[in-house]
């Protein structure tokens, strides 16, 4: 793609550069520990699922038992690998439920030979990797034979509460033209430290994400795929306390988009930044071996910190994020880095500004599927104008070829979106890709004019952060709170006691495996 | 599924069945500020509306003040009582239109048109009426086997219809854009009383269309059928050979 | 101007120099003939005014007189002049109301010196011409101390019928941003061949045009122009069958914008050619002088015809209208050239190829106040996918820096505008004005993209186009109908038995005075 | 003028006092064609609506409806009855309310403040807490004599009032910006309940805020005041300062 910015591609590689390093100095410490969650995603991935009696989720109960037994640092591939090679033909599931009935007390269980205990945990993980493999296949498969929507892609949320009236919006949306469905989840999920079972029929300004929600919806979008003849994508939502997963539960489920990062929890959800950054590490593994999309959360930080002054926050983000996919195997094809169009209305030249952004973002990560936010921040209770404002936004996103367009409501400043919402929503972004299809390709930016006067200096001022960064480290700085102006203390934040440090023996199959192998590279 | 709909009790859909949300915009002629905030959620409320919430409110400038609101409607409607009159005969595309008459009618069909009164709108019956016809659909100027009289714009009713009985047509059409102060009502109202006057009722196949014109509404004023917005020339063709067989006016 | 269409600007010059041609030949025409409402206007002019007691228009009265007496091919300033000369004393309207009252035959009287009648002629004329200066001095006057609105000016229009209840939405407007009130005219007004009379409270669609309703409404915004710190401007609509008359008026109460053109009146009311030409010529004359900026009407052919299809006979109009402007002494400053927005949204590039038309007709009218208009045809009951029509057509506007703005309202297809539809139709104006206020001079259009291979395919055409009406006349073009598919006989129409072949010693004081003096050059 | 208002039966007003016009948008659950439209008629009819136009209709796709409609109300509403509770003290500027401060209480005023229950919505308390404040005016930290403390987001109500209780504060000021299923009125009656077992109900200045929370809503719900859309610091401030004073709290 030709610059219309005319960046200094010098600087983007320099700033680059300071996010690598301070990607891997955070690896540093994500390589030593594990956390609860990861365990339990581990046991996920082995096939361990259920509730006890009092709805306990299984991986739960196992993960809470062998650290109350001090044996998490191993990791629960050591002991459930350890119990099989006691118990000969069962399964992980069935031993989980021996452990959950409390007929056996798995860190008690005779430790044998631990390459033995590897070579029978990679047995089971090897088939749970051809099922995710599967669904990878099945994917690529569908959008060969029904193909998509050309790009912006759109998307839209459904977030009733209850998941068949979910499905009954979201085939709505799909007839009317959208791309991808996204099933928003309830208020404070992301601070559970559980994952809910089931199919689900409450929640407040969202839906629980479960495994048995996310099977129903991904069926109700093969059949509505199949009817408009295109592919629709799932998308739910993994940064949280369950982070790897729910990452885990989407690439059995053939979800095809995660919402994922660790600094939208740190930062909005005050989630202790250790515990999520280990947590990251793993489900953008999965993520990235799935051929699922992530996205982060950028865009949040311009719902709390202004989007003019601040415009240079989100780059430096993005680029930290990028590294940290990159560690994690995660290909730029997957990397939905986010970015929102949150300029205040009332700004003399505020699009051109806006403009200047989103196109920076388009040549600093091309092959990147960028997920554009709309304008919620600056929207009122006016839906009149509140279109218009999404027009604007559907207009750069056009002209600057983004990927994912997150398609505004004019209700936003109201309610979660009504069914006709989503409608208007839908018909405006449809009328602008079409009607200014070609526009982007037709201008071209004045040498030193507004707009690249504006990317230069916000590339400028990331570089700048960035480098701060690197030299004071990526915690040290959230502490400082120059991300959204929000401050999180290095052992503040919920979810701290469910980090470990690993033992020198620690293993996590699905780490070697994904990150080894399969159909990733 | 938990959403099955009881039709004899439909209420509007915002994100749950029966919910019953409504969205409302108006203006109260009463200065911007709490009291009018609270005189639209009455006037709502004396609507039936119950959890009304003004979303927006905004000063207008002359001391009047508008509104966005939301809220729900404690009202419900029996969708299954609903009978809505309708042109009952199958529409034919042009061939179709064409072969009727050549197996039925074997003679021209003649039909003339205009817009009347004041109205200056000619795109409507020109759509229907002219050779290029409209979004994709010939005119009927282009049926074989169809004479078509267009006479434009702002013909007075008398001029219509004595030309229509000079020429002897079947079928008189006329377009009713501009509806303000029921313009259009009064105007054709008029025609049917000129009609009958003459005498010639029966004589004539009479149609009426434009955007705010159904056929309900067209029947009520003693026309015989009436074609909102979207129709096209094979909608008033089909309607016109079927009553000429029907009505025995071969 | 800098040129960002690269526009051929020779066969710019070349398909002026065929309109010139064009304009010149239709002027001799024009010059050797007058109609009922010239005549009339010359007598509102010399201060005749005022109706009988069966509301016949006292200027119609006179000019039928003369008419049926066959003394109208000398104009009334010979009659009326020769009256004064009998009548020492009497003023025209006192000569006027002799007439109505049947006191005096005016074509019996005896015929005074020819030099005698056109000195006391000129004596009036030159006491009328002084109230016209007059008020162009006063509008100069508001415009230095209160100054205006930037460009793009806001236009809306009122149309409740009643001229109070269109003051209270006026100055409404006005508050809300407003730049430009029009009063649009009831229906059918422009067919009436008289002026009504008095301050009026019904009409449809729109409120009756009278001299006292002018005034009403002038007054009115002349308040709230203090009240806002900004000159608004006031427009009604000449062309019909009173064109001169109505533009004389409009002179006289200080109107700033008048709709006036011709080949509307030809082409969407029927109203004979001859008779509207010549008519034209007068009212153009008229505005010219007194500062009044004119509108054309070429939005109109798009109406009815393919945006995408026909532009160049916008042009191809706009080219003419210029000229026939030209001859008429109206500067290029008060040649407000209509066009729209009329493409199908539908359409792929839609917006692209417009933004093509409306930068050409900036660029080939440099110092023209474009007047453009907004979507309407393609409008729908959807009011909210109408408010994104409007914010396009508002971002063409002021990306291309068009100079009258008349806002699309989204209740366009459904009723003349609420209160509400026009402040969400300034708010949506305001709002994209100001939030993209210089992007139009950051980009640049591709060379031979499809922008600039759009301009000059459309210059080609109308080019083409305006050497076959020089070939053929405008007059016989018209009958082909060239223009918006709509076929006019020379001989059809309104208006015809008011046209008179002029006497060779006609004359016209104000086309005398206006043309060869004032403060106009 | 033609144009005076009647005050005590005010109607909304389309381009014509008293017209009583009105714009609906809403969701039918049935499919789209003339007899939805029929059905969107009638339920207007049935909330009062005259001359109910349906003036844009379109198919969801899954078998229901949406449409836009225009309309007139036979409702109207006497203005003059209305009597907005509103919070009584005149509104001081920040130098007003420290003026106040020195002059009147004399010692320092401490206001704690949260986001409550699983809200995680900050940026309307920190625009009434933190020192740059919102839209120009400064936030309660920066003004002298008032301390503040803000716990942040998704703060439990019993976490709020211990805190509250351990740091004696005057006024405890909680925003509240999730309305969905009312959890916003579940969540404050809670709190309230809480105050009244603790029976610290009369130590406390109480207050909420949020984009859909109104004076007259929180007085309902126990609270003293209560702050909607568009209110700053100084808002919250003067109602404070008033209170300490009025209720005897120096
Ligand atoms: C184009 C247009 C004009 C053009 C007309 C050019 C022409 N030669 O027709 C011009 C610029 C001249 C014009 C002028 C005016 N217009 Co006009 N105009 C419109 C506009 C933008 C589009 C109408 C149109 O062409 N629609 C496309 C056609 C294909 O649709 P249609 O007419 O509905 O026809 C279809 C069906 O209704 C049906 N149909 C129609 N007629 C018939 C007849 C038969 C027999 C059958 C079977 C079917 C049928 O079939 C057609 C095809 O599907 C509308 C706004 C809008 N977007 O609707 C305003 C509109 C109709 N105009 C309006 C007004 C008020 C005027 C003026 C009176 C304004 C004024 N005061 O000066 C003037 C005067 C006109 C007059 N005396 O009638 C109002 C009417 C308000 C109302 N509800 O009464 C509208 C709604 C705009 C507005 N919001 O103010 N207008
Ligand atoms: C920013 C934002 C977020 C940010 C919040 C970041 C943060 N740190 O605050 C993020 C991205 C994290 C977020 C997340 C969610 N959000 Co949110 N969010 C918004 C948004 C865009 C703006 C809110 C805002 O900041 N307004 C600006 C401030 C200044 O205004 P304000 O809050 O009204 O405050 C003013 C007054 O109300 C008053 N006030 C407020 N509080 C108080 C307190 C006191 C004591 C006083 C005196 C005054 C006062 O004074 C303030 C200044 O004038 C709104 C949409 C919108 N445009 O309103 C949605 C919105 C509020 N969010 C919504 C939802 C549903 C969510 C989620 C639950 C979605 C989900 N399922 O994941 C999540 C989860 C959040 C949670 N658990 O609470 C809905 C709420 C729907 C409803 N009516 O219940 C909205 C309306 C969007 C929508 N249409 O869906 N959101
Ligand atoms: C990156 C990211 N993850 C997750 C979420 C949603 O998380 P929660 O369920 O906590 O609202 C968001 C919301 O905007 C987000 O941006
Ligand atoms: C040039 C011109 N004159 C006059 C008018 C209005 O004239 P009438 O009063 O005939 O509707 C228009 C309307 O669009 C116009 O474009």
């Amino acid at each position: 793609m030709e610059s219309k910015l005319n960046l200094d591609m010098k600087l983007v590689d320099k700033a680059r550069g300071h996010a690598k390093e301070i990607a891997v100095d955070i690896q540093k410490f994500i390589d030593v520990h594990t956390t609860v969650t990861v365990e339990r995603t581990v046991l996920r991935l082995l096939g361990v699922d259920g509730i006890d009696d009092i709805e306990r989720p299984i991986p739960n109960i196992v993960v809470d038992e062998i650290r109350n037994n001090g044996g998490l640092d191993l990791g629960v591939s050591y002991w459930i690998g350890n119990a099989m090679l006691e118990y000969e033909n069962k399964s992980p599931q069935e031993i989980s439920e021996m452990i959950v009935n409390g007929e056996i007390k798995i860190t008690e269980i005779k430790q044998h030979d631990y390459e033995e205990i590897r070579t029978k945990i990679f047995e089971v993980a090897k088939q749970y990797i051809d099922r995710i493999d599967a669904n990878r296949n099945k994917r690529e498969e569908y959008l060969a034979r029904l193909g998509e929507g050309a790009k912006p892609y759109l998307y839209v949320i459904v977030a009733t509460g209850n998941i068949y009236e979910d499905v009954i919006q979201a085939k709505a949306a799909a007839i009317q033209g959208a791309d991808i469905i996204a099933v928003i989840r309830t208020t404070a999920q992301s601070l559970l430290d559980y994952v809910p079972y089931g199919a689900t029929t409450e929640g407040f300004g969202g839906t629980f994400a479960t495994q048995e929600n996310f099977k129903i919806m991904r069926k109700a979008l093969d059949e509505v795929g199949e009817e408009v003849g295109r592919y629709i994508r799932l998308v739910n939502y993994a940064s949280g306390l369950c982070m790897p997963e729910i990452a885990a539960m989407g690439a059995l489920e053939r979800l095809d988009v995660m919402l994922n990062d660790a600094l939208y929890g740190i930062l909005f959800r005050d989630i202790n930044m250790q515990r999520t950054l280990v947590d990251q590490f793993f489900s953008r593994v999965i993520n990235g071996y799935s051929g699922v999309i992530i996205n982060t959360g950028e865009d949040n930080y311009l719902t709390t910190s202004d989007a003019y002054e601040e415009a240079h926050t989100v780059l430096a983000s993005q680029l930290i994020n990028e590294q940290f996919a990159l560690l994690a195997n995660l290909p730029e094809e997957q990397m939905g880095l986010g970015h929102a169009f949150e300029m205040n209305p009332t700004l003399k030249d505020g699009f051109v500004y806006e403009l200047a952004q989103a196109q920076m973002a388009r040549e600093i990560f091309p092959k990147a599927p960028l997920k554009y936010m709309p304008p919620t921040k600056y929207m009122t209770g006016d839906i009149f104008k509140g279109n218009v404002q999404d027009a604007l936004f559907n207009m750069i996103a056009v002209l600057t070829k983004q990927d994912i367009q997150l398609l505004g409501m004019p209700t936003e400043a109201i309610h979660t979106p009504f069914l006709q919402d989503r409608s208007i929503a839908i018909e405006n972004a449809k009328y602008i890709f079409n009607n200014m299809r070609s526009l982007g390709d037709d201008i071209t930016y004045k040498e030193g004019g507004i707009i690249q006067t504006r990317a230069k200096s916000v590339l400028e001022e990331a570089e700048k952060m960035l480098m701060n960064i690197k030299n004071e480290g990526l915690m040290q700085t959230i502490e400082q709170g120059k991300f959204a102006g929000i401050k999180r203390a290095m052992d503040g934040g919920k979810g701290l006691d469910g980090v470990v440090k690993k033992d020198g023996k620690y293993f996590n199959p699905f780490i070697e495996l994904m990150l080894g192998g399969g159909n990733n590279e | 599924m938990s959403n099955s709909v009881d039709l004899t009790k439909i209420k509007p859909y915002g994100d749950t069945l029966n919910d019953g949300a409504m969205q409302f915009s108006f203006t109260l002629p009463v200065p911007f500020g709490p009291e009018a905030d609270e005189a639209a959620k009455i006037l709502l409320q004396k609507m039936g509306i119950k959890d009304a919430s003004i979303v927006h409110s905004e000063d207008l400038g002359i001391g009047y003040t508008f509104f966005v609101a939301y809220g729900k409607t404690t009202y419900d409607v029996n969708y299954e009582d609903i009978d809505v009159p309708k042109v009952d005969n199958e529409v034919m595309d042009k061939y179709g239109v064409e072969d009727f008459i050549n197996e039925h009618i074997k003679r021209e069909v003649k039909i003339i048109g205009a817009c009347t009164g004041t109205d200056a709108h000619t795109v409507g019956i020109d759509a229907i009426m002219n050779m290029k016809g409209y979004a994709g659909h010939y005119g009927l100027e282009r049926y074989k086997k169809v004479e078509t009289i267009n006479m434009g714009a702002q013909v007075p009713n008398e001029v219509l219809l004595a030309k229509a009985i000079e020429e002897n047509v079947d079928a008189i059409i006329i377009s009713q854009i501009v509806t303000q102060k029921e313009v259009h009502i009064k105007n054709l109202t008029n025609f049917i009383e000129l009609v009958e006057a003459e005498g010639v009722r029966d004589k004539f196949i009479l149609i009426c269309g434009g955007p705010r014109i159904g056929h309900e509404l067209a029947k009520e004023l003693g026309f015989d059928a009436g074609f909102g917005r979207g129709s096209f020339a094979e909608d008033v063709a089909s309607f016109v050979v079927n009553q000429i067989v029907d009505r025995d006016l071969i």
